[in-house]
Formats: C-alpha cells, structure tokens, sequence
C-alpha cells in the first residue's frame, strides 16, 4: 500500500508550481479579470511545452499519456494559483472524454491538436445553466441525455458575467445533428460527470489551501490589543479545524483521482465523497479567511477576495455538497443489505 | 403576555402605513436611483429624508425639545417594520439621526445641540462616521490620528477607513489622539470635523463587490476648532463607547427585514429549476428553508422580548451583543442557502443574463459576511457576552 | 404588546422554585432513581397544594383555571430540577385534553380528583413505543388514530428501563373499546401533540439552562494551566454560544404556550420551532458541559450526568428536531407561494 | 500510489485472517463474559492475550530481540483492521504492550528491560496507567502525587484516577513529584509501582453509564525501589512525553472499528420504523448517514496516507492531534446519529425489554464523547495543532 505521489509526480508539480508563480501571479488574475479574452495564450502555450495541457493525452496523439493521479497535483495548483485557463475543461475532462468515447477520426483530429496546445476543448453537462471557456476550438454538451462534440461554427455564444471575472462563461445555443453526436450513453455522461466533479474538488483543496496559508500569514502578523490576533484562542482553534478539513480533503481528492485512474467499482463514490468533502472545507476555509482577515479583506484591492469568489463558485459547480451527499445515501441504500 | 398592539401603538402603526402608502410614488422614484451616482440621485434622497422629516417621522424617538416625537422603542421597531415592509429607500441620514443626535443629547454642548441638531433632523448637513482606521479594527483604542492642540484649534493628522457616505459628507464625527503619552484608552478625544476644511481628502474606498460605498478619508493638518470637540478633551472614549451603544443595542435590526429576506428564498425555491422539478422538492433545501424560518421566527420574538424590557425602563445592556451576534450569523446563513438554490447561477453577477435579480443575490451574501464584522466581530461579541453577562474572568 | 409575564406568573413561578429547591434536590432526583416507584406521593402532594397539579384545570373542578402561559415557567423549573412526577403528563397534556375532549361524566369524574393531586394521568400519543408514568390512574392512549381515556383495569404494563433512572416508562398493551373512546378526531391527537411537544421544549429550557449554569459555575473554579478555565477564549466563545441559544430558545418557547393558550392559527408551528430549537439548545448545552466539566463530569458521583440523560430523553420525545423541521417545510410550501 | 498490499503485507493479512478464523470459538468463548466480572471471565481475557502471544500476534511492531517480529506500522494496521473484522475480544494488556513497552525499550534500564517486557508480552503482568489526578486533567504537569526518597526508596503519597484495569493492575506506570521546588514541568519522575505493594489502594471508580472500568487508586506512604525509576529522576515529563506519542499517534485508531460501526447504523436505520416506512426513508437520516460515509471514508483515506509516511521512515509528528481530533469528534456524531435513529427507543437501557442492543448504542454513545477528552482533549489537540503545525504563536 502506498497512498502518496512518486518523486517523478512531485518533481512535475513542482515545475507547475514554479511556472505559476511567475506567469498566475495575483497581478496575471486580475489582468485576466480585465481583459477582453481572459486568457493567456502564451501561458497556455507554456503549459503545453511543459506537457501539462496534454498530460491526459496518450502519447500516440503527442501527449504525455499520463492518468487523473498525475494530473491531480497540477489541478490543486491551479486552485491554488487561480489560473484562468480551461485546464480542468480541456485536461482533466474534455481530452479524456473524446479519447474514451470519439470516433478514430474525432480523436486523430482533435487530440494532437489539444496536446500541442493549440486546440482547447470544454465541457457543458448537464445541471450546468452555462458552458465555461465555450469559445474553445470544441465544446462538448449534453443535452437530452446525449453528449455531442460540436464546433464553433454550429455554436451561438452569449456571454454572462461571473462575480469572478476570470471565469469565462457563456450561455450557448447550438444546431445538432448525427454528425457532433458523441456518445448516447448514460454511463460516459456520469463517467465525465465524475471526472469533472473530483476535478473540481482538487482545484477547491488548493483554492482552500491557499486561503488558509494567506490567513494563517496574515494573523501571524497582524496585532489588535496589543498582541498578534494569531496568538488568540479562538484564532488557533478556527484555524486548526480548517486545516484538518483542508487536509482530510486532500485524502478524498487523492483517492478520488486513483479511483478514477483505476476505473475502480467505487470511482463514482469516491469522487462525490472528495467533491462534498471538499465543497465543505473550502466553505469553511472561505468563511475564516474573510473573518479573520477583517475589514481589509473586503477591499477590492487586497487579493483575498480573488480566492473568496473562485471557492465559491467551484463549491456550487457538478452538483454541491447536498447534491453529491444525496448520491451516495443513494448508492448506500442502493446496495444489498 | 399580549402579542396585539396597545390602541396608541396601533395608531401609530396605522399612521405610519398609510403615510407611506401614500408616498409610494416617491419610494419608487427614490429606489429607481443609486445614490452613490451622486448628484440628482443623492438629491432624491434627501429629499425623502426631508419628507419623513416633515412627516414626524425622521426620528421618532428623539425626544420633542429636539423636534422629535418622543416615541417609545416599541414605536421605533414599528416604524422599522413598516419601513421595510413598504420597501422605502435606504436613509443617507441614519448616522446622524441614529447615533450622533443621540449622542449630542448626552454629551453635547448647548452650542453643538442648536448648531447641529436642528440641521441633522432636517438633512441639511449629512454626518459621516470617522471611528475606523487600517490599523484599528476591532481594537479601535489603538487608533492612530492625532489632534495636536495649537491655541483654540486642534491641527488633525491620520487617516480614516470605512467612511460610510464619505464622499457625501459635510461633517464627519471622528476619534482623535490628543494624548500620545496616556494609556490607550485615556488620550482620545470625539470630534466634530467640517469635510469641507481644507486637508481632507477623501478618496472612495472600493469594496469586493465592486461598489464604493465607504471612502477612506485622510486628515493633513486640519484645523478643528476646540469648541467641536464632544464631551472633554481626552475623555473621547466615553462619548465613542455611548454613541457605539447606540449602534448596537438601539438598532436591534428589523424582523421584518430578515422575514422578507426568508420569503423571497422561499419563492425562489418555488421557481428554480432542480433536476426534474425546483428546489422546493429538495430535501435539503427544505430542511434549511425551515431551519431558516425557526431562526427567523425566534429572532423576531427575542427583539418583542428584548422590546419589552426597554419599553419597561430596563436599559439595554451588554445583551446588545447577543441580539448582534444573533442576526449578523442568521443573515449569512439565509444568503448562503439563496446562493446554493441557485447553484451555479449564484455566481452570474449584476449585468449578467440568467442573472437572478441581476446578481443582488451575491451582493447581499457579501454584505452579510461584513456584518459578522462590522460594529465589533463576532469574536468581540462573545468576549462581551462571556465577560460581562456569563461574568466569566478577562484571562 | 408584551412579551413578558405578569408578576403574579413570577410569583408562582418563584414559589415553585422554592418547594423544587428544598423538595427536588439533586439527592432526591437520585432516590427517585433508586425508589421503586420513583415518585414521591408527598412532593406531589404539595404540588397539588400549591395549585400546580390542578394548574390547568378549569375553576368549576376545583383547578386554577389558568393556562398555558401560567405552566410554561413552572415547566421550565420542573426541567431546571428534574422533577420527577408526571406533570408534563397529567397538568401540560392530560388534563387539558380531558377538558377539551371529554365527555361531561368523564371530566366530573376526573378532573377535580386531578386538581385536588388524588389521580394523575398520562399520555401514550402515536409514534412513541412506550408510555411514561403508566401507573396513573388514567392513560389516554392513542391507537390507530383515536384517543382513548384507559383505567388500570384495563391495562397490563410491562416496566422498561429508561437510562435516566428517574423516567418510568412503560410498555402497554390495553383492552380498548367504545367506553374507552375519548376521541377520533386527528385536530385533537394533533392538538395533543403539540401540548406535548410545546411542554417538553419548555422542560429542555429548563434542563439546558441548568446545564449551562452549572457549566459557568464550574469553570468559574476550575483551574488548568494556572488560571481559571473560564477565562481561556475558546471556552469562553462555547459558553456565549451556548446562552444565545439557550436564551433565544426561551423566546420561542414562551411564545409557543401563548399561541397554544390563545388557539392561534400558527399555534402548531409554534410548537414546531419551540421544540426544534430548544432541542438544539439543549443538545448544545449538553455537549459543552460535558466537555468542559471534563473527566469529573463522567463520574456517577457527579450530578451532572442525572442532567445530561434527561435533556438527551427530551430531544428525542415528542418529535427531534429534524421531525418538526419537516413539519415546518411541509406547512411552509403547503401555504399558497 | 497504489492501494494494493504489498506481497510481503497481503501475506502477513492472510496469516492474520486464517489465524483469527480458527480462533473463532475461543473469540466467542472470551466475549460471551465481562472481563470485569474478574475471576474466570477475567482469565478467559488473559488465555487470549496469551493465544495473540503465542501466534506472535501480540505486539507484532515489537523488535524481535524483545520477543515482537519487528513488524511494519502498516502490518500494526493490517493486524487492526483484522482484529476489528473478526471481532475479537477489547485486550487487557494494551497498556502495557503499546505504551510501557515501547517506552522501556528506549528508557528502561537493562534490568527492567529484563524484568518486565517478557511478562508483559505472556501477560503475565497487567500494567495499569498512573498519569491523571482529580486536579490535574489537561494540565497533567500539575500533577500533586509525591515521593520523598529516603535511602535507595522513593515513599509515595497521593492519588491517581482514571486508572483503567485498575483492580486487575499487579503494576502501575506513574508519574510522581520528586522535587516541588522546581518548575511544574521539572521535579516529575516516571515511577514503576508494585500495585501489591503495601500503602496501595484501589477504589471503583464508577461512571456515568454505571460500569466500573476506572478506578482510583491511592498511594499512603508507598515504598518503591529507586531503581524502578524509568529515565532520570526528576526528569519524567520527558519520559512520559514520549509514552503519550504512542498513545496518541501509534494509536491511529483502526479505520475498520467506524467502518463496522457506520454498517451498523445504516442497518439500524432500514430497520428502524420511522412513521409509515423506515428511517431509512427519512431524509435528514439519509443525508447524515451519508455524511458519516464521507467521514469515515475520508478518515481511512487519512489514515492510509499517515501510514505510508510512517513507513517510509518519517517519525510521528504533532500530525497525531490531526488524527485524533477526527475520529473523536467523528465517532460523537456517529454515534449520536445512531441514537436519533432510534428516537425514543434510544434511551432504553441495559435490561430493558425494547430496547436495541441492549442499550449498547448508548453506552458507546457515551464513551465516544469521553474521547474527545481522554488522551488531549479536543481543545489540547486544537492548541498543539495552531502552534506545532500551523506556527502560530502562543499567548
């Protein structure tokens, strides 16, 4: 048994992480907040040269070939650095998808083009009102309980505008047909569903840790009645149960990600326990940050709020907690007595 | 035990609904426009403020030698109610009306009552709040903007934060430190300051939700002369800690406001698309919506209860922060639940399409989250209710 | 409005705690535990002497005539001291439904001998497996959906044994017929129910309140750490908590017994949010003073335990918490949108 | 990553399992009495300890040279979960085979060593735990129970509670005061008592669910060896630091004991009536079932991680207060949610017709919210947490 990532999978998350510290800076969110596109194609760009885009890829099609266990590192950065491309979209849920369900044709055409980085692809399932970063070369909807790949052209988009800018999300009307049909089966739906809901979950533990690495800095050093406010009870003991739900997270997120890898009988639970778990510790981490931080985390000019707003969109993404609670009572009540 | 009104309360009630039953028209007029716009739209404002003023209804508890009406808190919280109900604008005078007035009646000398009072009561002059600074959150004492005394003025340096209106300001009531050398506490002395003397600046102060509804405001060798100053010199604390009390205990936040809030998140149960029928067949959504009703119910009857001890002569105490504590942790809790019945619509913000009341949804859960802050944390306030209504030791 | 008592329902109200303070002492809570009836026919008596058995009962059989607003505070005491004798059964539920549901015959017969502390009555109402103080002289029982007044002769008791020693409870089996019938109609069982569960959210007031006194009392002295526990924040931040509720629970619980004295449309409702909260309350208060009295607190020798079982007991009668918040659901979306 | 055993650990798991599954009528025959009762029931605990022994199942992480087979902390787990599935008998001699053991083997001298690791391994000995007083809870160090040496014999006075198997014990691992001049945390010495020893004795101590497992034990001039010191006189808070390591983090409570008791419980709740149908039909149980689902699983997930940093040779850290924070807090909730299934029905006792199990659901109830006191109380864990892991200052 051995529930921890290899050095080679450490060494990869490292160089991810090096790579956003210099090119997802706070600065680089709001930039993506303010700018036309959202998005960085030369970041994009980097990422691919690093393999990160691909990584789901097999590496008949240029990718990397590598699985969710992988890839579930790099998702937690991403969370952690609120990087504003469509990763968990194209990576984590979109590649994998048509590997698993295209034709021979869809794939040869599309997944070359999507490790390189210069094709991206997202995802609208159902449950989802709007379709994130659907200006991608290909978007993915299921609609009517079929999954359909389906190109700009045969898509109208209308912007919305999220609480937080960086995500890009649109509401989209397309003309299907036989041919941008995917696949009619339930199983692939709840296959990318699961994919997109332990995605998600590990992007939430990194939004979580990092709002708990900031607040756990900032009451380090700031002081009211003449000591540090890290040095009250109160202080300590919010802080210590955030961090045991943060890090318990990471347990379900891992194991959720091996599940799926694996293809695991219980991979569907295992993604609603990580999404549920760590729906709730990112609450949880999202509500001490902001109180502890006090008034200054409620000015547009201190960066808390760019993680406060990214946590709680990512809670309510591929059902919440209640929702993904539900399924498993379901599945508990389902199975023989 | 009696839940109907007494025929004077009554009345009253009656009066007040049936004025603003008949100013609907310029409720709507008035709500039509942000008064952060400024100009015409901040106009709109006062000129509400002037016909409750004119009405008898500006400040009802504000005794009659002050041109108030000397209405009980019972009459208040009726008022409130009312106000709620008939979705009247948000009032660009209630620091003046709410706390300084007060505050001036206490503390004020004969002159600041006849300069200001009269001027407060007709919305002449709006008052902002000057108590804030970025290094004094909830230990407020450790303030830091200083009042050197030269002559018959005092020459003010610093900085305030969260200045509510301060854009909107002629005056400001404010905090200063004018005995470095004293303990905290001792040294700070309230003062009356015009926004319009030379070396203020007031620069508006963006929040998360992207609005600019406080400013900071910076002092650079203001001069104040010493007759603003409220109570003693260096005995400020006092005149802040009476005025915080109106603030916090005199408030006790409107029921109504919060039934309201619960109806519309029952309604939109009602409406919101949830897997093959809405959010009201959901379980959870169920359960929370009535634990919502139990915490607002029970918030409503704690205020009657409350209501009825002042009404009897009982001064409100350190049980101010239980009432605080009480609606600012409720208040996030229904905005929570309204975010998660819309799901991953919650996030689509104002301008947005699909946005739920363009997005007023977020901003009220953010506003919420404030509250749990401003006017003494959470954590404050169960200091002050361990410490001063348990009687528990000060470690 | 006036949402307080009269001093008159202090007065009583203090009288009460005067005959509980001498007559109900933890000692006698714990001979109650260990007598074989576990009541005392004396300290019923004096109940009845002072007017409070016969609270409820109409002035015309030799009662008081008061209502429910008049018991609330003497529930609240009878919780606050663990008094253990029927009264919730016989002067908050048997009594009144005897008035309002009996025949003439049957309330000549029986409500002056309540009044007068000569008989008492119990209640088995539906959805609770057992009767508690199933001796008395009269068992209203509720059985596929009708009220039943029953004698001992009627009746075969088999004894339970309730964890809180002071509870005597009781399997029933009764030879039920139309002379026992006291009424088919679901607004009275309905009715019944709420006095029940209005009554025991007043006794879980009283528990809870207890609880939380006996809790600041001892952390007040208790040293660890070189100071007094109480001034540590954490516990000082439960504690508060721990009031708010407890106090807040008051509101809804005082409320309740007017809307049922007053028949008010939201009477049921009322009882509903009474119980749930101080349900709530009470298991709040339960947990810290248990958690803050520490090791001591899991001796026998300790009182606090005779407190901890009982509040446990009436969180689960007449409906938890989670039961009446269904019910609230339900009356809240069944009411037109 | 990767969830498989190991071939080395699925073999180790196949002994263990095939071991357990011919020892099923001596398991029967051992839990079918109390140990309590003493006597023959007492025993029949003591055979089976004896049996563990002779399979080497007794203290499998023990080095060889002491009489273990130097086995893994994973195989320690395997071993757990084991023991959980095939439900074997609560073990009398723990405290002597996980936590004095391991401490002699780094502090014991050569003679004690020798003296007692063998008789505790046959459970030849029963060891009992010396460490709280009635006045020294969380704050152990303010502990009162004093030995004043005279000549090579220490001479206790005081009294030590929550000794478990107290009545059982022939040894006793105690911390004492030798030098009540010196800070709180020196002058404590790690003392090793005969329990027959003269001056000795022991008091039922019973709890709230009317057991007797504790007991008091009281020292009245109690004469010990010096050599029965384990470390250096005066210096044993250090000695009994690292006895706690064990119990907290050695400890990492058996993932299989929540998993079987959650099964438990959804059993419970299919059966339960509940109005028309079953619990199971309620959806606040069902939503809190699954919660505990989350719970558990994620705690073995938890665990599974801690396990594989063990065993690749990282040393226990202030992470154990992690860990016993969870399940603590986790088996509260668990079992309280077993008692709302039952609703009234959960307040029947042992003894009583109706009720379930015996009143078994109630008795755990109970002892599940002594573990968030036991070993650190939940506050302890939190503060060693915000210092030790998160660096946060002290006070």
């Amino acid at each position: 048994m051995d529930f921890d990532f290899s050095s080679e999978q450490y060494l990869l998350r490292d160089t991810v992480r090096d790579l956003l510290r210099r090119e997802c800076t706070p600065g680089a969110v709001r930039a993506a907040w303010a700018s036309e596109s959202g998005r960085s194609p030369e970041r994009w760009r980097k990422l691919a040269d690093l393999g990160v885009v691909g990584l789901t890829v097999a590496e008949e099609h240029g990718g990397a070939g590598m699985d969710e266990v992988d890839l579930v590192l790099i998702l937690e950065e991403a969370g952690r650095s609120l990087l504003p491309e469509p990763l968990l979209e194209t990576t984590a849920v979109g590649a994998p998808l048509l590997a698993r369900s295209g034709s021979d044709t869809l794939r040869a055409e599309w997944l070359p083009r999507i490790a390189a980085g210069d094709a991206t692809v997202t995802v609208g399932l159902a449950g989802s009102p709007y379709v994130a970063d659907a200006t991608a070369d290909l978007v993915v909807l299921e609609r009517q309980g079929a999954l359909h790949a389906v190109t700009q052209d045969r898509l109208t988009l209308q912007p919305l505008r999220s609480v937080d800018r960086a995500r890009r999300l649109f509401s989209v009307t397309a003309e299907l047909g036989d041919d941008t049909l995917l696949s009619t089966s339930a199983a692939v739906a709840r296959w990318a569903f699961d994919h997109a809901a332990a995605a998600t979950a590990a992007e939430l533990v990194g939004v979580a840790g990092a709002m708990l690495d900031m607040t756990v800095a900032y009451v380090k050093q700031r002081e009211q009645f003449g000591r540090r406010i890290g040095s009250f009870q109160a202080v300590q003991h919010k802080l210590a149960e955030t961090l045991l739900l943060v890090d318990s997270a990471r347990s379900a997120v891992y194991y959720a990600a091996w599940a799926l890898a694996n293809d695991t009988p219980d991979a569907s639970i295992a993604a609603s326990v990580a999404k549920a778990y760590a729906s709730d510790a990112e609450r949880r981490a999202n509500a001490e940050a902001l109180q502890l931080h006090g008034g200054i985390g409620f000015t547009w000019e201190h960066d808390l709020h760019l993680w406060l707003k990214r946590g709680k969109a990512l809670e309510l993404q591929y059902g919440d907690a209640d929702l993904h609670r539900r399924r498993i009572a379901d599945w508990i009540y389902a199975t023989a007595g | 035990m009696n839940f109907e009104l007494s025929g004077e309360d009554a009345a009253f009630r009656d009066e007040v609904r049936a004025w603003f039953a008949d100013h609907r028209e310029q409720i709507e007029h008035t709500r039509a426009v942000d008064w952060e716009a400024g100009g015409e739209a901040f106009e709109r404002y006062r000129a509400w403020e002037r016909a409750l003023f004119e009405a008898g209804l500006g400040a009802v508890t504000w005794p009659v030698e002050y041109g108030g009406r000397g209405a009980s808190m019972v009459q208040q919280a009726i008022l409130n109610e009312e106000y709620t109900l008939a979705d009247a604008p948000n009032r660009i005078n209630r620091l003046g009306l709410g706390l300084l007035g007060p505050t001036l009646m206490v503390y004020g000398t004969p002159e600041q009552k006849a300069r200001h009072l009269p001027r407060i009561l007709a919305c002449d002059e709006i008052w902002c709040q000057g108590y804030s600074e970025p290094n004094a959150g909830s230990d407020l004492a450790s303030l830091r903007t200083r009042a050197v005394r030269e002559g018959d003025e005092f020459v003010v340096n610093g900085q305030k934060i969260w200045t509510s209106l301060g854009r909107f300001g002629d005056w400001i009531f404010t905090l200063v430190r004018t005995d470095p050398a004293a303990p905290k506490h001792k040294g700070i002395t309230f003062l009356l300051v015009d926004m319009h003397s030379p070396g203020i600046e007031v620069r508006p102060l963006i929040q998360i939700d992207g609005s600019a509804r406080f400013a900071e405001v910076f002092f650079t060798d203001v001069r104040v002369p010493v007759a603003n100053v409220v109570g003693r010199v260096d005995d400020g604390w006092t005149v802040a800690m009476a005025l915080l009390g109106f603030e916090r205990g005199g408030g006790l936040y409107g029921p109504a406001l919060f039934n309201r809030i619960l109806r519309d998140v029952v309604e939109l149960s009602r409406r919101e698309p949830r897997g093959e029928g809405v959010a009201a067949d959901d379980p959870d959504v169920r359960r929370r919506v009535a634990q919502s009703y139990i915490e607002t119910r029970v918030y409503e009857l704690t205020v009657q209860r409350a209501l009825t001890r002042l009404a009897r002569g009982e001064a409100p105490g350190p049980e101010a922060s239980l009432n605080k504590l009480y609606w600012s942790e409720m208040k996030v809790r229904l905005d929570e639940l309204a975010l998660d019945i819309l799901g991953p619509r919650a996030e689509l913000g104002p301008g947005s399409p699909q946005a739920e009341n363009d997005g007023g949804w977020y901003g009220d859960y953010l506003y919420a989250r404030a509250s749990t802050i401003f006017a003494g944390t959470s954590e404050v306030q169960k200091n002050i209710i361990a410490q001063r209504v348990l009687g528990l030791p000060r470690e």
